[in-house]
């Protein structure tokens, strides 16, 4: 029942040819002069965790900030499912099923837990006239939060404001407040980040759950051996271009991946 | 030793983001910090200079617990910091932001000497003496930010990420001139993602791994080190 | 009309003196410094009580009034503004506009709610032409706005003090790591600050011969429609945007359509700017 | 104290706990700070005045358009949110009102700097309220914004415009019009508002331009921000203990600005939560009481 991928709601079949989940064609964002994702292609299959990784300063929030919406993209066209996003503002893409974590959490620090999961289950309802009336307290809707709750395992935590709580549960908190929306596809930006590694290998079982579901996630991670481990492919950014694809083992053996990563002494990058 | 650190513990807010860290710089070495994006290198160098509060634990410089000193009164007992990508005072001149640092010491005739050792050491500098620091490419920036650093005549360095957002070139040229200024005798401690070419330099290091540090050594012994090949591509 | 215009500078540097307190304030900690106002109405009254009780000398309370204002001005940044630096941005706003309303309480209950007259003697240089007549009075504020302003532009520009100060308003971090001592540089910049808003409450009692507790409101409130239009943290802009809503002010009151009070005017147009050049018309 | 001259001091308590409940929307919800907000009280109460005095309506038949009229207006002034954020709005909002009261004074229309006077006491079956017939009808009214502002907060529209005001982006990627839900806020924060304004016009018989000054703002904001952000009992708390302080202990009445100017500033430096807000300090005395029960539940 729970985490059921959620349906189209427009109703058009999906288109035949694209059989991605999503798919970035040439996705370009310039800040004044500094190309930040320069001409990126990258599609998302059913069922998959991909890896996005990359030094610092690669653009990999930037792409995902695009894929999500919160910034628009220079040039090129981002399809999902089948539909052309490209424009669409990020509430919009929310409601169509695309949720995402961000790098510092963003918890609403003045609601408690339970109301932080349920602002994520109002997502198809926000922002019509009669979310101003609908009582959100009812008794299937809070059972369907402690569902989740208890997915993530905060559910001791259940009424307590969420700017109490420290960085472990906060990322946990995140990814249930995603999960809430019955997303279609879930964006983690860096989860682990700042975790230690009790606390890591939890947020890897819940990783692995969700995946379990069906729901395909792209995973920005910092955390070398967590994101080999989880990631079904791998996509390496280096300064807002795409420098290898593919598993784990083959990207970690790339001699242009080790390169960007270790550097080698006196050697020429590739750019 | 120059800088000792004593079990420092540092937080932005609730969210802790160094654990326990010790370690020493000696006089004319270099140490580099080595470790993944978010493992806190950054943190810990704003925590020596003093821009971020310790939540715990004392920092020592030439003897002195400096653990409570403003930044400033850090920057006049001798060490100088030079912040990730090149950053600059943007609306001052070249000229105007190297004299800043110069304005604080005394002696009007070593102003004079320091700046042409500068500009000796980057000549391009000297051509834009007028411009504003905003207009410079992030290669000129980043060689006025060590240029701004050395004008205080420090007796460590702390130099953050030097390498990022440099052109391939660039990264070597900068690499030497920090090894040429370790043989004028100035301490450094550098914090990489880069890590053969830090450990290239540097004398010993430390790997940091989510706000702890996982290991050090010598850099030989750390750059054939497996551990340090796994813990940035987890192989 | 002529006369008009010159009226209307002399009140437009009012405006400018109040604002670029404010504008010093903001490019520095961003923050809108709403209690600046209390300084204006605070020199004021220092300047008032000097001339009572210790001489009839203008200078004598004008230097009082700019040193009092100065040292309350900074006190204020200590107390009230240090320790919200980290709160989100419209916590120093509110705590600053709790200061300014009960300052003029306070104002009202030390020295009574009623105008004083403020007498001072001095000599300056006046100017009557067939038209025109530029006052004593008129001639030392405008004389009075353009010192402080040259003063200013010049220490900005050509000190090391000034420097040290662009030098923070670009980057706090990098500026106390190079070794400036920012809490020095911020101290005196609340003091040029309040003395600059001290002397112009001075300057404003003497013009309209009165002292009352509520005084400072309509200039302060007309500063941030200058800061506005000036731009945020621009000093020239501060300067050039008073003159200039001075004196529209004055000129559209003449046109009867727009009769409308001029806190009116000045406010609409202040949101109409917000609303579509959020940084100020002259802003950066 | 006479038994009419407490109930009078009741109505305007009851008044203003309406007010800071329809601010309390907006600000402590949506964190959109107004420090203009007697503005919005200045139009339900001068369109109530003009409908009574000069259309010759009823206090009946006038409420509901002017209480229309102040959601239309609310909405209308709550455009500038779309453009400006954080301490902008507020200039914004210190703005609005000035331009309000400005337009109040000047205009014959609105009875100029003197107002406008003989607002009656509305009448039911045919006779005109005494004082505590009108207290009643404000309580009547208290009581519903209270019922309205509780099942407000049990919405999910409530849910939104605290996750707007939190972190707009996090909202945004939860499916959050957050343009709309500020909208939203400006217009039931201008709803209560404006049945405020109504009240009061009626329970003083006339409307001045001094009544709606900036000060007044500053003495709404202050109330709120004191009682806590964001709760319905922190506004309660806050409107009852501010207004009631000054006419319990006389000698204060003198020094009342000077009273809401310093508490504003005390707490909103030392506890921004309000004493009765989440996190406030009266609200951590409670939840350490209920807490130790809570625990002993659990080893039960």
């Amino acid at each position: 029942m729970l985490l059921q991928t959620h349906e189209k709601e427009s109703g058009k079949p999906r288109n035949f040819v694209d059989k991605n989940v999503l798919s970035l064609k040439d996705v370009k964002k310039h800040f004044e002069g500094l190309k930040a994702v320069d001409g990126v292609d990258m599609t998302l299959n059913e069922t998959e965790i991909l890896g996005l990784i990359g030094p610092n300063g690669a653009g990999k929030t930037t792409l995902l900030n695009v894929i999500s919406g919160l910034l628009m993209p220079n040039e090129g066209e981002i399809v999902f499912r089948g539909m052309n996003i490209t424009s669409l503002p990020a509430f919009k893409r929310a409601k169509l099923g695309i949720a995402r974590t961000f790098q510092i959490a963003k918890p609403f620090g003045l609601l408690t837990v339970e109301e932080n999961i349920l602002v994520g289950l109002g997502c198809k309802l926000h922002g019509s006239i009669s979310s101003l009336f609908q009582n959100c307290r009812k008794k299937e809707i809070l059972q369907k939060a402690r569902e989740i709750i208890n997915l993530i395992g905060l559910y001791g935590y259940k009424d307590q404001l969420t700017s109490s709580l420290p960085i472990g549960l906060l990322r946990k908190l995140e990814i249930g407040r995603a999960l809430a929306t019955y997303p279609s596809l879930l964006l983690l930006d860096e989860p682990a980040a700042g975790l230690n590694n009790q606390e890591r290998n939890e947020l890897s079982e819940l990783v692995r759950k969700i995946r379990e579901k069906g729901i395909p996630i792209i995973l920005i991670e910092h955390t070398m051996s967590f994101v080999m481990n989880l990631s079904d492919r791998i996509v390496v950014l280096h300064r807002g271009r795409k420098i290898a694809e593919g598993s784990p083992s083959d990207v970690a053996n790339d001699p242009l991946v080790i390169e960007v990563y270790l550097g080698r002494k006196g050697g020429k990058h590739a750019s | 030793m120059l800088l000792n650190l004593q079990d420092v513990e540092i937080a932005y807010g609730r969210i802790k983001v160094l654990w326990g860290i010790s370690l020493c710089v000696g006089e004319g070495e270099i140490v580099s910090l080595v470790g993944a994006n978010g493992a806190g290198k950054s943190t810990l160098i704003k925590g020596i200079m003093g821009i971020v509060p310790l939540r715990k634990g004392c920092i020592n410089f030439l003897g002195h617990d400096i653990s409570k000193k403003h930044p400033w009164e850090r920057a006049k007992m001798g060490i100088a910091y030079i912040p990730e990508g090149g950053r600059v005072f943007p609306d001052l001149t070249v000229e105007d932001n190297l004299k800043l640092i110069a304005s604080l010491c005394k002696n009007e005739l070593n102003v004079r000497k320091r700046l042409d050792m500068i500009y000796s050491l980057f000549p391009v500098l000297r051509e834009r003496l007028n411009q504003k620091a905003g207009t410079l490419s992030g290669g000129e920036r980043q060689m006025l930010a060590i240029g701004r650093a050395l004008m205080s005549k420090p007796k460590l360095l702390l130099v953050d990420e030097v390498s990022m957002g440099l052109m391939p070139k660039l990264v070597s040229s900068v690499f030497e001139t920090l090894k040429a200024l370790k043989d004028s005798g100035i301490s450094m401690l550098l914090t990489e993602q880069n890590v053969s070419e830090a450990l290239a330099i540097s004398d010993r290091g430390y790997v940091l791994e989510n706000g702890r540090i996982t290991l050090s050594g010598n850099s030989e012994e750390l750059l054939e080190n497996e551990q340090v090949k796994t813990s940035f591509l987890g192989i | 009309m002529l006369q008009i215009l010159v009226d209307a500078i002399v009140l437009g540097c009012s405006y400018a003196l109040m604002a670029v307190g404010l504008n010093m304030v903001y490019g520095l900690l961003r923050i809108i410094h709403v209690a600046h106002a209390a300084l204006y109405t605070l020199g004021a009254y220092v300047g008032l009580y000097c001339l009572y009780h210790f001489s009839s000398s203008l200078w004598l309370s004008l230097i009082f009034g700019a040193i009092f204002s100065a040292l309350i001005g900074t006190l204020m940044y200590r107390i009230i503004y240090n320790p919200v630096l980290t709160a989100p941005r419209y916590v120093p706003l509110i705590a600053g506009a709790g200061v300014f309303i009960a300052s003029q309480e306070i104002f009202r209950l030390l020295a009574g709610p009623y105008p004083y007259p403020f007498n001072a003697s001095f000599k300056f240089l006046s100017l009557t032409h067939s038209h025109l007549r530029i006052t004593e009075t008129q001639m030392l504020i405008i004389t009075f706005m353009i010192g402080a302003f040259l003063c200013l532009y010049l220490v900005i520009n050509n000190t090391n003090l000034g420097m040290m100060w662009r030098a923070c308003t670009q980057d706090m971090e990098l500026a106390a790591s190079s070794g400036i001592n920012v809490n020095l540089i911020i101290a005196v910049n609340f003091m040029i600050g309040s003395a600059l808003a001290g002397s112009a409450g001075v300057l404003m009692a003497l013009y309209r011969n009165s002292v009352f507790p509520t005084m400072g409101a309509m200039v302060s409130y007309k500063a941030f429609v200058v800061v506005v239009l000036g731009g945020f943290g621009s000093i020239p802009g501060a300067a050039i945007a008073g003159i200039l809503l001075a004196v529209a002010e004055s000129l559209l009151g003449m046109v009867p359509l727009f009769n409308l009070p001029r806190e009116a005017i000045a406010f609409l147009v202040m949101v109409l700017v917000l609303m579509f050049k959020p940084k100020g018309l002259f802003g950066r | 104290m006479t038994f009419g001259y407490i109930l009078s001091i009741c109505t305007f308590a009851s008044i203003y706990a309406i007010l800071i409940l329809g601010l309390n929307i907006l600000t402590g919800y949506t964190k959109q700070v107004s420090l203009g907000h007697a503005a919005f009280f200045a139009i339900g109460a001068y369109t109530q005045a003009l409908l009574v005095t000069k259309a010759g309506l009823t206090f009946w038949s006038a409420l509901p358009l002017s209480i229309a009229l102040s959601m239309t207006i609310g909405v209308i002034m709550g455009l500038p949110s779309l453009r400006v954020s954080d301490d902008f709005l507020v200039l914004t909002t210190i703005g609005l009102n000035f331009i309000v009261m400005g337009i109040t004074e000047y205009f014959d229309f609105f009875g100029g700097a003197m107002g406008i006077i003989g607002i009656t006491m509305p009448t039911l079956w045919g006779r005109p309220l005494s004082t505590s017939g009108y207290f009643a009808i404000t309580a009547l009214f208290l009581m519903l914004a209270l019922c309205v502002s509780y099942l407000f907060s049990r919405t999910w529209g409530r849910l939104a415009m605290e996750a707007t005001g939190e972190d707009e982006e996090a909202a945004q990627s939860l499916g959050i019009n957050t343009a709309l839900y500020k909208i939203y806020a400006f217009a039931l924060s201008s709803t209560f508002t404006g049945l405020a304004g109504v009240l009061w016009a009626h329970s003083i018989g006339s409307v001045f331009p001094r009544n709606f000054s900036f000060e007044m703002s500053v003495l709404f904001l202050s109330m709120l921000v004191f009682g806590g952000l964001g709760t319905i009992r922190g506004a309660i708390f806050g409107a009852f203990f501010l207004y009631l302080l000054p006419e319990c202990f006389r000698f204060i009445e003198n020094y009342r600005m000077l009273v809401y100017g310093a508490l504003l500033t005390m707490i909103v430096i030392l506890q921004p939560n309000g004493m009765l807000g989440r996190g406030g300090l009266l609200d951590r005395c409670f939840s350490k009481l209920t807490k130790k029960k809570a625990e002993n539940q659990g080893i039960l």
